[in-house]
């Protein structure tokens, strides 16, 4: 792709190193399986926020940085959701998502995988290439210039559409939880996963949105892993950790 | 891949209380309501659904359903299709020691809220409740249901071109069809074939005992019948024998006893019978071990001893008069326990993970426990577009079930070692304590919220 | 040509081979049963191999256990110890995830294996000395050879399938698979006097 | 004198000898070691060989008598003792049978190829309850050729620290077989190999060191001594004596042997079989 | 004093205290006067309820002649008994042994006193018979009224039914003179607990049918050996010691002893 | 004498020697030889009348054409006398076990055989059982040999009545049988009842505590391996990676 690409070299290695262990129940991305029912609470909150009622079905999905598709696959599952595009510069991720797609025949039909940077899709021409939601998981503290990327996504969020995203708030305790016990002494996510310098704070997404206009309703919902219980939603807590953040596009 | 291989989201296999429940919460909620069912059940489910006896008649296969699962049963909907004239609500319970005559009873007053309108706890037959179900499927429609269909084989999918199914189990019928499941539900009994197709073990033991059931007509509608039926339980060292009240003059007789003792039962003639069950809740334990080995004429002897023996006529059942014709049966009692609920693609319900000794009456409540934490966990998954198969989407029910089944299993377990002896130090050491916890409501009250299933979940 | 008794020597052999067989064929027994759940549970696609080498393992120990009893062998008087031995050796490397179980299985099989073909080499020189000095050699001994030579073949097999199974990747896998072969060739020399 | 080659050679202690010159020797040995047999036997079995004669006898228990239904009481037995000299070992088999299993009419023949010593023994049965009694005979011969003894005649054949002076052992023993009746009993008790290593260091340290010395002192005869403990290390150890008591043709109780005292002695037995009817 | 309705006629309903101070009481007291046949019997009332008298009572329910007795309720005494048919029986009949017993100790079945202080209606009919039969037992076993008799047969009788108070008499025991005493641990408390304990429940017999029997027959049925006949050791003890005593005297004199 | 006792220690420590038993190989020689095996035989007829005694052996001799010296074939004197008889009686057990099986209408379970059998074996002492006190003393001077031979009678016993039971319940089962066959011997030399009818009640006595004891133990053996298992499952449903 000849744009600039947002995707930066090693971050692809890495993740094709972690891709046989992906759908491995007691595997390394066991904390991301745990978080995906959250994701989807915390769009039908995001939803449920909006004036106008969202449609009950026929919603169209861009998943951005999918992985392994754990995302991809269980929105495509969903009875609202009419199709599913999961993007993601890695190719053996993409491989291991596409391998396992395959073993839920339903999926087969709302559910395209494309092995390509944001930069790389074709630009939308109307309203059919839009979508209603697009989702960042996990993925903008991977990026070394979050700006550009995030203009380079917005093209593609329909009129009244959102852009969803998780990420880690760059504070003391986060370091301390996701570096230091996750990474070194836990072992539970595989060391070099994450880089401090690059999270993002909720303020300063929040700042980048609403400089630009044409952005509303932003929402922000904190969550912190308990271990035996899960990941579990604490109000105040994005200052902490890992966090939900949902902006509405202008009608 | 042969084109007959018919895709579902959950296969249930046996048409139990359990499957059937499993199937109508599914259906019935708007969640999980999408997703594509199939039942297989071996026998024909006709019968079940034709299924109807006279009011002076009761099938002599009745389980007790705890508030808990009458409220369940309530939220799927079935419950209205339930015969409520042949239910009964008992509020009282009178448990005593068959040697040292130490008992402990339940009221209304002490279970507190949590007996629904003071009940302990519902008798119902089986086949009302099944049929009840059905009656509810059949309402909501969308079950494909394979009937008279054995399971001839269980095994995996293959990957072919159009899916990789290699990791979903595929049931072959007897009628040649091939059902490949999303979620495989072993709802088919003790030594269920999904169990086995998962690979999980089943421990336990069995109890050396048989449970002699009968419906029995008593002279009355049962003493104090104003405020509600009671239900009585006697401990004797071969096993407890209960007395479960059924609507009017009817109820029914749960005897566990050694397999020599229920032959030698179910040899006798209708007055014998009716005597030694009028015997077993008022004679001693030696008067019994006597009229066991009586061949006949138990009548005569029970009516001499009766008026020898000092007990209080409202604290026994009432006189049985009459015994239903055939419906006198056994089935033996064990105790088993399935390693786990889950497996891949793969969850057990109802007797297919846990079989448990009848005696506190919790054998279909704990499956009906089963299956609401089933269909809550299936439901949360979809909602959350979750493959509801893969084994880390069901840990949920697992979690919630096992701990709780398996203490109440050994609970019950002990109940039974322990009054399964007439060694004197044993039953005077068990008789203070069951003087004692009859003295103190707080503790009464608790076990009774723990028995009608909405007590405190600490586990 | 005569069959003489066989001697006081050569029954002593078979006697202490049959008794360290079969304690053999439990610990083994008993490691696969130990080591199925947990490897299970987080690895489903490995069951069907695991059920498959437990079943061959069943065969041998069900062999072993019809020679002592056919030829009135004393079993190992350490059997009760073993058995906790090879159910916690069994466990404890399923604990330690996919690679030390299969590192256990390639060091169990190993041992097992070379002791097997101890055993055999004995037995033939044993038959060819039987045959040289013109005795009839018995038919239980032919078919003793035959069956320790299948059974070391399934053992051998049983470790090519560990280290396809990426036995070698265990971390500590010098110092896993050192400790438990000292442990077998141990429990090996005990079991043949005890 | 050098042996030539032709003639059969014999060992006297650790030289080879010829076998003729080995009865002269050996006689020469016993001679002037006559008098003071007992002490010599103190030194080498550190004073407990006469525990080991007690024993001795008492395994044999000559004189039991099979209590015979008929009225007539059962003859006693008739016992050789061979090398007995001194009278030591017959001696205590008469006291045995006839103390303890009461038989009067058992007899002893104390047989020695050494005058000096059957002197000794004769004088030493005067001080006995059997002076010249019927009971007790003496007879000079050399126990390879017992000419003067008949055939299947002897209940009991025994030889105590004798038999390894003996030149050509495997002739004596099948004279034993040949004058022993079928069912006899050979019983041998001497000196041989000490099981236990390390207590067999010690005692070779003993032996070779010690005796002769102290032969040198009491008795200033360090040559004898020396022969007499080498003659025990040449002795055939136990298994190999009890091969050579079979191919004699006798029947050996259990292994064939005891050891005494962890093995410094051993007691050597066998039974004459009945030839099959 | 507010005490329950009597169960049967002749029922004196006492509460747990009473009952214990009757039982001790009638114990101190019949050790003092063994003569008081009354006080035995109020102490075997007394001491049979917690368990004892019920574990009898169970014996009876479990073999069938013993519920033929409970159903039944047979009564001994003079008038059911004719001591006159009894006399005319043949020489070794249970019936006749009996008649001879009675008529060579001098007594009538007529002695026993009804039950009065145990509560359970059945129970009390047990240990009515008990005490009718105490004197069959007599019979059966020849064992004399007099007190070394009476102490043995209370000792055979707990090792067969239990009941305490067989059990309490024996400690009658330090009444008797040493000799006595000695004769009752050798011979006969040996007797007792062996033949008690393993022969069948006494209780059980239905006396009634069992007159025109063999004694031999129903003592082999029941498994009990009878023992050395009291009377003649004691005659023979005397006769004994007095031709002791006699030769002591003559060897006296012939010595002259100054 | 000091070697006397250390004899027999030395033959306790040797392990008890299970000696493979071949089917196509002809069975090793026993431990008496020909002679000692004819002398023994016509000795053991006088043990009725003269017990286990060195006169016995001296009758067997001379019926047997020795002579009283030849007494000194057997270096344990009377004790090889009760060894022939332990053995004659054990190997007697092999023809016993067809006439059991023979009267039974349907065949006889393992623990009827064993009792059976045990029964056999005792009633083998029936003719010496009079003289059996010195049996017994000469049996306790001689420890490692009686341990062995009461472990070979009640491996044969088993062995016989078909178990093929080779785990922890092998020993358990011999030792069981063991000092059940030892006391019921014992009892039966002061048995004086007609046809050793107390005999049979003590060792049917004996057998049912056996019974009752391996059944309790099985019990608890299975509650506690449930328990465990149960709490292993139920740690694994919660969660815990295990």
């Amino acid at each position: 792709s000849g744009a600039k690409s947002s995707v930066n070299p090693e971050e692809v290695s890495h993740f094709n190193a972690l891709a046989s262990t992906w759908w491995d129940p007691h595997g390394s991305s066991r904390l991301l399986h745990l978080m995906n029912p959250l994701r989807h609470d915390f769009i039908r909150t995001c939803h449920a926020s909006q004036p106008t009622p969202v449609a009950k079905e026929g919603l169209r999905y861009l998943d951005i940085g999918c992985g392994g598709g754990i995302f991809a696959e269980s929105a495509a599952r969903l009875g609202s959701v009419k199709s599913v595009t999961a993007v993601d510069p890695s190719p053996e991720v993409l491989a291991v998502a596409k391998a396992h797609a395959r073993q839920d025949p339903g999926l087969a039909a709302k559910l395209t995988y494309l092995n390509v940077s944001v930069e790389g899709l074709p630009a939308p021409k109307g309203l059919q290439d839009q979508y209603d939601v697009l989702s960042l998981f996990e993925v903008i503290e991977h990026i070394t210039h979050p700006a550009q990327f995030l203009d380079a996504c917005t093209p593609f969020v329909k009129p009244g559409g959102w852009i969803i995203m998780s990420t880690i708030a760059r504070t003391w305790t986060s370091w301390v939880t996701t570096k230091l016990v996750a990474e070194d002494i836990a072992g539970i996510v595989p060391r070099g996963t994450h880089d401090w310098e690059k999270y993002i704070n909720e303020d300063e997404l929040r700042g980048h949105f609403l400089k630009e206009r044409g952005w509303n309703s932003p929402r922000v919902m904190g969550v912190v892993y308990v271990p035996g219980l899960g990941w579990k939603e604490i109000s105040g807590s994005e200052k902490l950790g890992n966090y939900f953040f949902g902006i509405r596009k202008d009608e | 891949q042969p084109s007959t291989l018919e895709i579902y989201d959950v296969v249930c296999v046996g048409g139990g209380p359990a499957g059937l429940s499993l199937l109508a919460a599914l259906r019935a909620n708007p969640i999980t309501s999408p997703l594509k069912v199939a039942l297989i059940e071996s026998q024909s489910l006709d019968p079940t659904r034709k299924f109807s006896l006279p009011s002076t008649q009761y099938s002599n296969r009745c389980s007790s359903l705890t508030p808990k699962s009458v409220g369940f049963l309530q939220d799927i909907g079935a419950w209205e299709h339930v015969k409520r004239e042949r239910v009964c609500g008992y509020k009282g319970m009178r448990v005593w020691d068959g040697v040292s005559g130490a008992s402990i009873d339940f009221s209304p007053e002490i279970g507190g809220a949590a007996t629904e309108g003071g009940v302990v706890a519902y008798m119902n037959e089986n086949l009302n409740l099944t049929r009840a179900l059905l009656g509810r499927l059949d309402e909501l429609g969308g079950v494909e249901v394979l009937e008279g269909e054995k399971v001839t084989g269980i095994g995996f999918g293959n990957d072919t071109s159009t899916a990789d199914l290699s990791s979903w189990p595929v049931v072959k019928t007897s009628g040649g069809r091939e059902l490949a499941a999303r979620l495989l539900v072993g709802a088919d009994g003790g030594n269920s074939p999904v169990r086995t197709f998962a690979g999980i073990d089943s421990r336990g033991w069995d109890y050396g005992r048989v449970g002699v059931v009968a419906t029995l007509q008593m002279e009355g509608e049962g003493w104090g019948c104003e405020e509600g039926k009671i239900a009585y339980q006697r401990f004797l060292p071969t096993g407890p024998v209960a007395c479960l009240p059924l609507p009017g003059k009817f109820c029914t007789l749960v005897w566990s006893t050694t397999p020599d003792l229920a032959a030698k039962l179910k040899a006798l003639s209708a007055e014998d019978f009716v005597s030694m069950v009028n015997a077993a809740f008022r004679l001693s334990v030696t008067d019994l071990k006597y009229l066991h080995d009586l061949p006949s004429g138990q009548e005569e002897e029970v009516s001499w001893r009766e008026n020898h023996t000092p007990f209080e006529r409202e604290h026994v059942p009432m006189k049985v008069v009459g015994v239903q014709e055939g419906s006198i049966a056994s089935f033996p009692l064990k105790l088993r326990h399935a390693d786990s609920y889950i497996g891949q693609r793969v969850a057990l319900v109802g007797d297919a993970a846990h079989t448990v000794h009848p005696l506190a009456g919790q054998g279909l409540n704990q499956g009906q426990g089963d299956v609401e934490s089933l269909a809550n966990t299936i439901a949360y998954s979809v909602e959350h577009g979750m493959d509801i198969g893969v084994r880390m989407n069901l840990e949920r029910y697992e979690s919630e079930r096992y701990a709780q089944n398996n203490m109440l299993m050994g609970v019950v377990d002990k109940l039974h070692k322990l009054y399964a002896t007439e060694n004197q130090l044993v039953v005077g050491v068990r008789s203070l304590g069951l003087r004692a916890v009859n003295s103190l409501d707080s503790v009464k009250g608790f076990f009774m919220r723990q028995a009608s299933g909405r007590g405190e979940k600490f586990l | 040509p005569p069959s003489k008794p066989l001697t006081q020597a050569q029954r002593d052999f078979l006697t202490s081979a049959l008794r360290v067989n079969q304690a053999g064929e439990l610990a083994a027994t008993l490691i696969y049963t130990a080591q199925t759940p947990p490897i299970v549970a987080s690895h489903p696609h490995l069951r069907p191999l695991m059920a498959h080498m437990y079943e061959q393992e069943a065969g041998h120990f069900k062999t072993f256990n019809g020679l002592l009893a056919k030829h009135r062998i004393r079993p190992t008087a350490m059997y009760p110890l073993w058995s906790v031995a090879a159910t916690a050796l069994g466990w404890g490397t399923a604990i330690m995830g996919r690679e030390a179980a299969m590192a256990c299985t390639e060091a169990v099989e190993t041992e097992i294996g070379g002791h097997y073909n101890g055993q055999v080499r004995v037995l033939l020189d044993m038959i060819d000395s039987m045959e040289s000095k013109g005795q009839e050699v018995g038919e239980d001994l032919r078919e003793l050879v035959d069956s320790i030579r299948k059974i070391r073949d399934e053992e051998l097999e049983h470790l090519d399938h560990a280290v396809e199974n990426d036995a070698q990747k265990a971390v500590p896998h010098e110092l896993l698979t050192g400790v438990i072969r000292a442990g077998c060739r141990g429990a090996i020399w005990v079991s043949e006097r005890v | 004198p050098q042996p030539t080659n032709h003639e059969r050679t014999t060992h006297f202690g650790f030289e080879t000898v010829a076998e003729a010159e080995k009865e002269a020797r050996v006689a020469g040995v016993f001679s002037n070691v006559a008098q003071s047999y007992d002490t010599m036997n103190d030194f080498m079995s550190l004073g407990i060989h006469r525990l080991w004669k007690d024993h001795f006898v008492r395994s044999i228990n000559p004189g039991t008598t099979t209590p015979s239904t008929t009225t007539t009481p059962s003859p006693g037995w008739k016992m050789l003792d061979i090398a007995g000299g001194t009278g030591d070992i017959a001696f205590r088999l008469l006291d045995h049978a006839t103390n303890i299993n009461n038989s009067p009419s058992s007899t002893i023949t104390i047989s020695d190829i050494n005058p000096e010593m059957l002197e000794e023994g004769r004088k030493r049965s005067l001080k006995t309850s059997y002076a010249n009694s019927p009971r007790l005979s003496f007879l000079l011969a050399n126990a390879e050729i017992l000419h003067t003894v008949p055939s299947n005649s002897v209940d009991l054949y025994t030889v105590a620290f004798g038999i390894r002076n003996f030149t050509d052992k495997p002739k004596a023993l099948r004279e034993a077989y040949r004058v022993l009746k079928p069912g006899g009993v050979f019983a041998c008790l001497e000196f041989s190999g000490v099981t236990n290593p390390l207590f067999d260091a010690i005692y070779k340290r003993w032996s070779f060191g010690a005796i002769p010395l102290i032969g040198q002192l009491v008795a200033g005869d360090r040559a004898s001594y020396q022969y007499l403990v080498e003659s025990i290390e040449q002795f055939p150890k136990q298994e190999e004596f009890r091969d050579m008591i079979q191919e004699a043709g006798f029947v050996v109780p259990g292994k064939g042997w005891e050891d005494l005292t962890g093995g410094i002695a051993a007691i050597h037995k066998g039974v004459k079989p009945v030839p099959k009817q | 004093l507010n005490r329950p309705p009597p169960n049967y006629e002749g029922h004196v309903p006492l509460t747990r205290i009473e009952k214990a101070g009757l039982a001790v009481g009638s114990a101190v007291w019949s050790l003092i006067d063994p003569r008081r046949p009354d006080l035995i019997a109020a102490l075997g009332e007394a001491t049979a309820t917690p368990y004892f008298i019920y574990r009898l009572r169970d014996a009876m329910l479990i073999s069938p002649t013993g519920r033929r007795i409970l159903r039944d309720r047979p009564r001994i005494s003079s008038k059911t008994m004719s001591m006159t048919y009894l006399r005319s029986l043949p020489e070794n009949t249970v019936g006749r042994t009996y008649a001879d017993w009675l008529d060579r100790e001098g007594v009538s079945p007529d002695t026993r006193d009804t039950v009065k202080y145990i509560d359970d209606e059945e129970c009390a009919y047990v240990m009515q018979r008990y005490r009718e039969c105490h004197d069959l037992y007599h019979a059966l076993t020849g064992l004399p009224i007099f007190r070394e008799g009476e102490v043995a047969l209370k000792a055979f009788e707990f090792a067969n039914t239990l009941l305490p108070m067989t059990g309490l008499s024996m400690f009658a025991v330090t009444t008797l003179k040493p000799a006595e005493r000695k004769r009752f641990f050798q011979i006969y408390l040996p007797w007792a607990i062996t033949n008690g304990v393993k022969s069948k429940e006494v209780i059980n017999v239905y006396w009634e049918e069992q007159l025109e029997r063999n004694v031999e027959e129903l003592r082999s049925e029941l498994g009990i050996e009878k023992p050395v006949d009291l009377r003649d050791i004691r005659r023979q003890e005397r006769a004994r010691r007095k031709a002791e005593t006699e030769a002591k005297e003559r060897s006296g004199d012939s010595l002259g002893i100054n | 004498m000091a070697t006397k006792r250390l004899l027999p220690l030395t033959r306790f420590t040797q392990p008890l020697r299970r000696p493979y038993h071949s089917y196509t190989h002809p069975a090793p020689p026993g431990p008496f030889n020909e002679i000692e095996r004819s002398i023994l035989s016509s000795a053991a007829k006088h043990i009725p009348s003269h017990g286990f005694t060195s006169t016995s052996l001296a009758l067997g001799c001379s019926d047997a054409g020795y002579i009283a010296a030849s007494t000194n074939l057997f270096p344990k004197a009377a004790f090889s006398l009760v060894e022939w008889h332990l053995l004659a009686q054990r190997e007697a057990l092999k023809g016993e076990v067809d006439a059991i099986a023979g009267d039974g209408a349907k065949p006889m379970g393992v623990g009827a055989k064993v009792k059976e059998l045990t029964w056999r074996r005792l009633m083998g002492n029936e003719e010496v059982i009079h003289r059996w006190q010195e049996a017994l003393a000469l049996l306790a001077s001689h420890p490692s040999t009686s341990i062995h031979e009461l472990a070979l009678l009640s491996d044969e016993i088993w062995f016989l009545s078909g178990d093929v039971s080779v785990d922890t319940s092998w020993y358990t089962k011999r030792a069981s049988l063991s000092t059940i066959y030892a006391a019921t011997e014992l009892f039966m030399t002061t048995d004086k009842s007609v046809g050793f009818q107390e005999t049979r009640e003590f060792m049917e006595r004996r057998f049912e505590d056996g019974r009752s004891i391996g059944s309790t133990l099985g019990s608890v053996g299975q509650w506690v391996g449930f328990t465990a298992h149960a709490g292993l499952n139920v740690l694994r449903s919660k969660g815990v990676r295990i």
